[in-house]
């Protein structure tokens, strides 16, 4: 009992939409574990007591086996083994199939802090702050060396790789504050490389982000870079592509390639054309952009991948904030940043999902120690430290 | 009582007890054909695995030319493709000349054993000469993978002038690189094979003048026979993969 | 004499001497110990059994540095905060008690100590068929290791066992080319020792000792073989890239340029999740033997049991794919891997089952192997099925790169490899040392180590379903009591290894005289002298029994005499 | 069972069929076939090394065990290109867009 008083947790917080169906998966594979050692170890045990040695000399009558007994054993435990396959295969659909209508947040690991950009603008490092019912997909890339990015609450994790995009998705249920870790062992501070992931009420959420007002949206942003590195110049956004394809419209869509094959523009592909051109040349084009590699960082690449993205509207995520950005910011010339910090949380307003979110604890949370002073709405801004488990846990730095 | 001695030479056949005396015999072993026996099938065993450690570099090769094919076509192209194809001539060459040196070494001729030896050694040196060419060619132009990795601008030119109006056909200077990396691991592992070979081949030469072997004794010449010819089928799928494409 | 016993004269034709027949007096006889003294006749030694001993002293000697390097991560990790040592260290510490660990202790231990004194004795040859490779495979290992200690004393290698890209090519400071030089080297002698089983199962049988008359130590120890052999190549050039890639900058997995990081990771795994099964199938090996001795029944399913290692052994091959459900692999590739995970989870429960079904009706003894036999079919069957957690894709999500991770392989490792591993010791130490263990202080140690061993890792199972990360030098505070219960297991743990180092070594002089079977065992090794001579028969034996055949003596075949079926030739194997 | 001797004119001829089918890889790189070049380049290679291998090699010649030797070892090669293969060819299957 002392365990379960104490500070100490021995399940995790079910904070996302996942996490009961993980958990299920869990205890249905610790079921069976637990049938099968125990059976193993309940007829061992008998066996050895009651077949002990009773003379120094005895020799037992031998069985050589039997063919009967071989396949069954075989093939019920394949067969339940089945069962863990299945369930995990769909779970990891659900994992690793990314929702339309999600915010889009773009994190980059590097040694050893995490930054988010959210789609208005605003940037964070080691904290997430994000509304609750909200479902939220999380681009992300590193500038260095291998990371992952976990937050064990809501049951989600994935590497984080130099030259790639992977991407992980959630849907916070309980407002809160989560760890957030990184799991792939990355050098010296590996475990200073994380913080907090903060789920808010919605309001409380606009209210955070409109506290911060002097942010750019990425895609004001990467139209920025747009300009400034001379993109414009040929791959002008308006459509009029003479020696280069246009870019308006293209996200999602399969383009032919010069070599006869196809690609699905995606953020990897943008990623992939502006660090190496020549790698896949659209079918009618020739190979004359210059390679970009070395004059972008990681977070101007997903700036300038958002700003291409928002250029395509069908496919474009639906996201709340896209579209707006788009309107008030037409594609010619410079953006305004100012414009930005207060457009998007009207955008964010007008959603019908913005309102306060009833979810939250209601049904959920029984078991947990930790739902009583994460949930109430006022424990939750950034910063509030509450029990025990919330504490910043790091000394160093 | 249930026990069963046997004097030893009765459990063998008549023949192995006459072989028991051969110098060549192992304590450990009860005949020369189990010896040789183990010998071959253990030379087989270590080819595997010699398969499996160039296998990882070519599951590389595989890779990196599916995602920069026109980067390894250009490195190809600055390949000189008749000195590649010489060596392969000549290492052929040298797995005949080994083929030969067993085939004496079988029939108990030694003289001609030795001399074919000597064929396969010399082989050897012509390939590694020729390879140090090749390479000394490409230390001069900067061709290097690493921090100073320089293109050679003339064969750039002249590839793409070779494919002029082909659009495809443009090359990433920085992921030409990749081709040499491939290029200096394979050769350069494949090279140290060879210089292994030409060791334990001189060996060989300098125990057979010492009447060492004899047509009932001479697996040694077999395995070196078996790992030589090995070294030649890795060439036989260097030699395309890496002189011959992007090359039309 | 020492000529060749059936399985069964001597419970039922020699008198036994004093009770458990265990007393029997050897006279002072020739010996492969008492056969040359010198330093030089060990370290020039051809003999399988002396390179064993090298091995055994080499390997326990890695074995107990890699323990203290496991107390003092046990140790920083009792309080959250990163006190006892910086974070450089503590990535040290566990980096040196993974690389030590591995490559030093487990995929050398049961192989090239056991397997090599074992292989040979068990088919009835005078050694293995390539003596010197044998002793050139100790070499290299101690060339190996001397260069992997010197990377550790130097400075140290802070990557993690594994040496992930691009953090060991282009960013961490310390000693990673040596130390991927020293496991090169180390590949090399484990490629050799594979190679000599292989060779030696092949040619070297004595008569009569057919495929399904090998000892089931035999078929596990094949199927290691065949692993160390088709899976060493891969890790040797996978290093040889890296040092490449660390030295010249080549970038062959560095992404600016066009490489991989990922590509390291399959060629990587494409060794290390074999290498697994390089650790597991001999233990499985020793728990046929034990299991089979202590309840004198021959092993339920024999056939079963052999080709369950052969099929652990290329299903293992297929599979690595697993270590990589969250590493931006395809979603595709990790469906396919999760999928032939379970199904080398197949020959792994056959052996469960079959081990627990040989118990059936047998007479089962409670001498110290036995109990580690037994403490290895709970713990293994813990450590297997948590292993599905792993290999289901998306609970594998949450517990990859967690404590649960960290908990299932050493109940696989430590609770399967290591106990088998002391079992094993144990087991043949009269055979080894012509001595006999102390009994009851074998028995406690046996269970100081089981239950240190449960209270050491089974927390860690809880810790990783928190999410607690692996490799972390400090940790939230809510994390500490389980790391505390950790600590403390650990630290029992420890005394239980100590135990039996000094009661084996007290037995080596003032232990008693083994008899040449104190176990009433049936393996060819049990029916030569303790400790045996150095060509290990006196006359090379002639088998007409079949593996575990604990006959009764009115069944039982008259024995020496050959029938048809039994092929006397050694050399049958080929062709057929 | 003891061990064959080949022939010496059986390796000059191996030698020959060798040299040519060097040629003709090297005359059928300058073409281009496309796709097909691979193809035509690996299947000599193919074949020039099935020739080494069982000829000189004299595994035409050898026991079973060897060939299972062999073909073991081409074997495993192959899962190591197959299944890394599963992955690299498979990554846009599942596109973090959709």
């Amino acid at each position: 009992m002392f365990l379960l008083q104490s500070p100490v947790r021995l399940l995790p917080e079910q904070a996302s939409t996942i996490s009961g169906e993980v958990d299920a998966l869990y205890f249905y594979l610790w079921g069976v574990s637990a049938v099968m050692t125990l059976l193993v170890a309940i007829v061992a045990a008998f066996f050895v007591i009651k077949y002990r040695r009773r003379a120094p000399d005895e020799i037992p009558r031998q069985i050589a086996g039997s063919m009967k007994l071989e396949t069954l054993w075989s093939v019920i435990p394949f067969i339940i083994m089945l069962t863990f396959f299945g369930w995990g295969l769909k779970l990891y659909f659900t994992m690793y199939r990314m929702p339309k209508d999600a915010m889009e947040i773009s994190v980059v690991g590097k040694q050893w802090m995490w930054k988010f950009q959210h789609p208005t603008g605003q940037r964070e490092i080691n904290e997430l702050h994000v509304p609750i019912g909200q479902k939220i997909k999380l681009i992300m890339t590193t500038e260095d060396v291998i990371h992952a990015l976990s937050i064990p609450d809501f049951r989600i994790k994935s590497d984080v790789v130099p030259g790639r995009y992977t991407a992980i998705w959630f849907e916070a249920t309980k407002t809160g504050r989560y760890h957030l870790f990184c799991t792939e062992y990355c050098g010296t501070n590996h475990s200073g490389m994380g913080g907090f992931v903060e789920v808010m009420e919605r309001n409380e959420y606009e209210a955070w982000l409109s506290g911060n007002l002097n942010a750019v949206s990425p895609i004001v942003a990467g139209e920025g870079h747009f300009n400034s590195l001379g993109c414009v110049s040929c791959h002008s956004a308006g459509g009029a592509g003479g020696r280069c394809p246009t870019l308006a419209g293209i996200f999602g869509k399969q383009q032919p390639l010069a070599d006869g094959g196809n690609v699905t523009v995606d953020e990897a592909y943008i990623r992939e054309s502006i660090l190496n051109p020549s790698a896949k040349i659209v079918a009618g084009y020739s190979n004359i952009m210059p390679t970009y590699q070395g004059q972008v960082s990681e977070e101007q690449l997903l700036q300038l991948v958002s700003y291409i993205k928002s250029l395509s509207p069908a496919a474009s995520n639906g996201i709340q904030t896209t579209a707006p950005a788009r309107e008030n910011n037409p594609s010619t010339g410079v953006a305004s940043p100012s414009g930005q910090g207060t457009t998007n949380p009207d955008s964010l307003r007008s959603n019908p999902l913005a309102p306060t979110n009833p979810n939250a604890e209601a049904g959920r949370g029984a078991g947990s120690t930790r739902a009583n002073d994460a949930a109430s709405p006022g424990s939750s801004r950034p910063n509030s430290s509450s029990s025990g488990g919330n504490q910043p846990r790091r000394e160093n730095q | 009582m249930a026990t069963q001695t046997l004097n030893h030479a009765d459990a063998h056949h008549d023949a192995a007890h006459d072989e028991e005396h051969h110098p060549g015999l192992a304590h450990h072993f009860d005949n020369m054909e189990q010896q040789r026996d183990s010998g071959t099938l253990g030379m087989w065993v270590f080819l595997v695995t010699e398969i499996m450690f160039f296998g990882g570099m070519f599951l590389a090769y595989m890779l990196f030319r599916a995602s920069n094919p026109n980067e390894f076509a250009a490195g190809s192209y600055q390949l000189d493709v008749l000195l590649g194809g010489i060596n392969t001539a000549v290492l052929i060459g040298s797995s005949l000349t080994m083929a030969l040196a067993v085939f004496f070494a079988q029939t108990g001729n030694k003289s001609l054993l030795v001399l074919f030896l000597l064929a396969t050694i010399l082989l050897g040196f012509v390939f590694l000469g020729i390879k140090a060419v090749e390479y000394g060619t490409k230390f001069s132009h900067g061709t290097i993978p690493g921090r100073n990795f320089k293109v050679e601008h003339k064969k750039m030119e002249e590839y793409e002038e070779h494919h002029h109006g082909d659009a495809a056909a443009n090359v990433d200077p920085a992921r030409l690189q990749m081709f040499f990396v491939i290029y200096f691991m394979l050769t350069g592992v494949h090279a140290l094979h060879m210089i292994i070979g030409i060791g334990v081949m001189s060996v060989l030469v300098f125990f057979a003048l010492r009447n060492r072997y004899s047509p009932e004794y001479h697996s040694h010449i077999e395995l070196a026979g078996l790992y030589w010819h090995f070294v030649d089928i890795v060439w036989i799928f260097l030699f395309p993969l890496l002189y011959l494409i992007g090359r039309h | 004499m020492s000529s060749i016993n059936s399985p069964f004269d001597k419970p039922f034709e020699q008198p036994v001497d004093s009770p458990g027949g265990r007393m029997r007096p050897v006279p002072a006889e020739r010996n492969y110990l008492n056969a040359d003294y010198s330093v030089r006749s060990w370290l020039l030694t051809k003999d399988h059994k002396r390179i064993a001993l090298l091995y055994l002293f080499s390997v326990s000697f890695f074995f107990f540095i890699g323990s203290i390097y496991a107390m003092l991560i046990r140790l920083e990790l009792l309080t959250p905060k990163g006190d006892l040592v910086q974070a450089a260290t503590y990535n040290k510490l566990f980096t040196h008690h993974g690389i030590i660990m591995i490559f030093l202790f487990l995929i050398p231990s049961i192989p090239a100590i056991l397997g090599n004194f074992l292989v040979p004795l068990m088919i009835g040859a005078k050694d293995l068929a390539f003596p010197k490779i044998n002793l050139l495979s100790w070499y290299l290992y101690m060339i190996g290791a001397v260069i992997v200690s010197s990377a550790i004393m130097i400075g140290g290698v802070d990557t993690g066992w594994y040496f992930y890209v691009p953090y060991s090519s282009n960013f961490s400071n310390t000693y990673v080319t040596l130390a991927g030089l020293g496991i090169f080297v180390l590949g090399f002698s484990s490629i050799l020792t594979g190679l000599n089983f292989i060779v030696t199962t092949h040619t070297m049988r004595a008569p009569g000792m057919t495929w399904f008359r090998l000892p089931l130590f035999i078929w596990s120890h094949y199927a290691t073989s065949l692993i160390m052999l088709l899976g060493t190549p891969v890790i040797a050039i996978t290093l040889l890239l890296l040092v490449f890639e660390r030295t010249f900058h080549v970038g062959i997995f560095d992404p600016t340029i066009g490489g991989d990081p990922v590509l390291f990771q399959h060629l990587f795994w494409f060794y290390s999740h074999p290498a697994v099964y390089i650790m597991l199938l001999p233990g499985m090996a020793i728990i046929s033997e034990i299991i089979a001795t202590f309840s004198r029944k021959n092993i339920f399913g024999y056939k079963f049991v052999a080709f369950s290692s052969i099929a652990i052994a290329v299903f293992g091959f297929l599979v690595w794919g697993h270590h990589l459900f969250s590493s931006s692999q395809s979603v595709f590739a990790g469906m396919i891997f999760s999928f032939i995970s379970f199904a080398v989870a197949v020959p792994s429960a056959i052996k469960v089952f079959n081990w627990t079904a040989t118990l059936f009706r047998g007479s089962i003894s409670y001498d110290t192997p036995m109990l580690y036999a037994l403490g290895y079919i709970g713990l293994f069957a813990i450590g297997g099925l948590t292993g599905l957690f792993l290999a289901s894709l998306g609970m594998d999500v949450h517990l990859t790169d967690t404590y649960f991770v960290v908990a299932h392989f050493h109940y696989v490792m430590v609770g399967g490899t290591l106990l088998a591993y002391l079992g094993g010791i144990h087991y043949w130490w009269p055979k080894i040392t012509g001595r006999l263990y102390p009994e009851g202080w074998g028995r406690f140690s046996a269970l100081i180590v089981f239950v240190g061993f449960n209270l050491t890792f089974f927390p860690q199972f809880l810790l990783g379903f928190l999410g607690m990360p692996r490799r972390y030098h400090a940790y939230p505070p809510e994390y500490q009591v389980l790391n505390v219960l950790s600590s403390a297991g650990a630290s029992i743990l420890a005394i239980g290894f100590t135990i039996p180092l000094i009661y084996l070594l007290w037995s080596l002089r003032y232990g008693p005289k083994a008899t040449d079977d104190p176990w009433m065992a049936t393996g060819l090794e049990w029916r030569t002298s303790s400790p045996p001579p150095t060509e290990n028969f006196v006359e090379t034996p002639i088998v007409t029994w079949e593996a575990y055949e604990f006959a009764p003596q009115e069944t039982m075949k008259v024995v020496g005499k050959l029938t048809p079926d039994d092929k006397p030739d050694r050399s049958s194997y080929s062709g057929n | 069972m003891s061990e064959h001797i080949v022939s010496k004119n059986l390796y000059f001829l191996i030698f020959g069929a060798l040299m040519v089918l060097t040629a003709i890889t090297v005359g059928v790189a300058f073409v281009n076939l496309g796709p097909l070049n691979n193809v035509v380049a690996l299947t000599i290679a193919v074949i020039k090394a099935l020739l080494v291998i069982l000829y000189f090699m004299h595994v035409r010649y050898s026991s079973r065990l060897t060939w299972l030797v062999i073909v073991g070892g081409f074997f495993w090669l192959a899962i190591m290109f197959v299944l890394t293969s599963s992955d690299y060819l498979t990554r846009g299957w599942v596109s973090f867009t959709r």
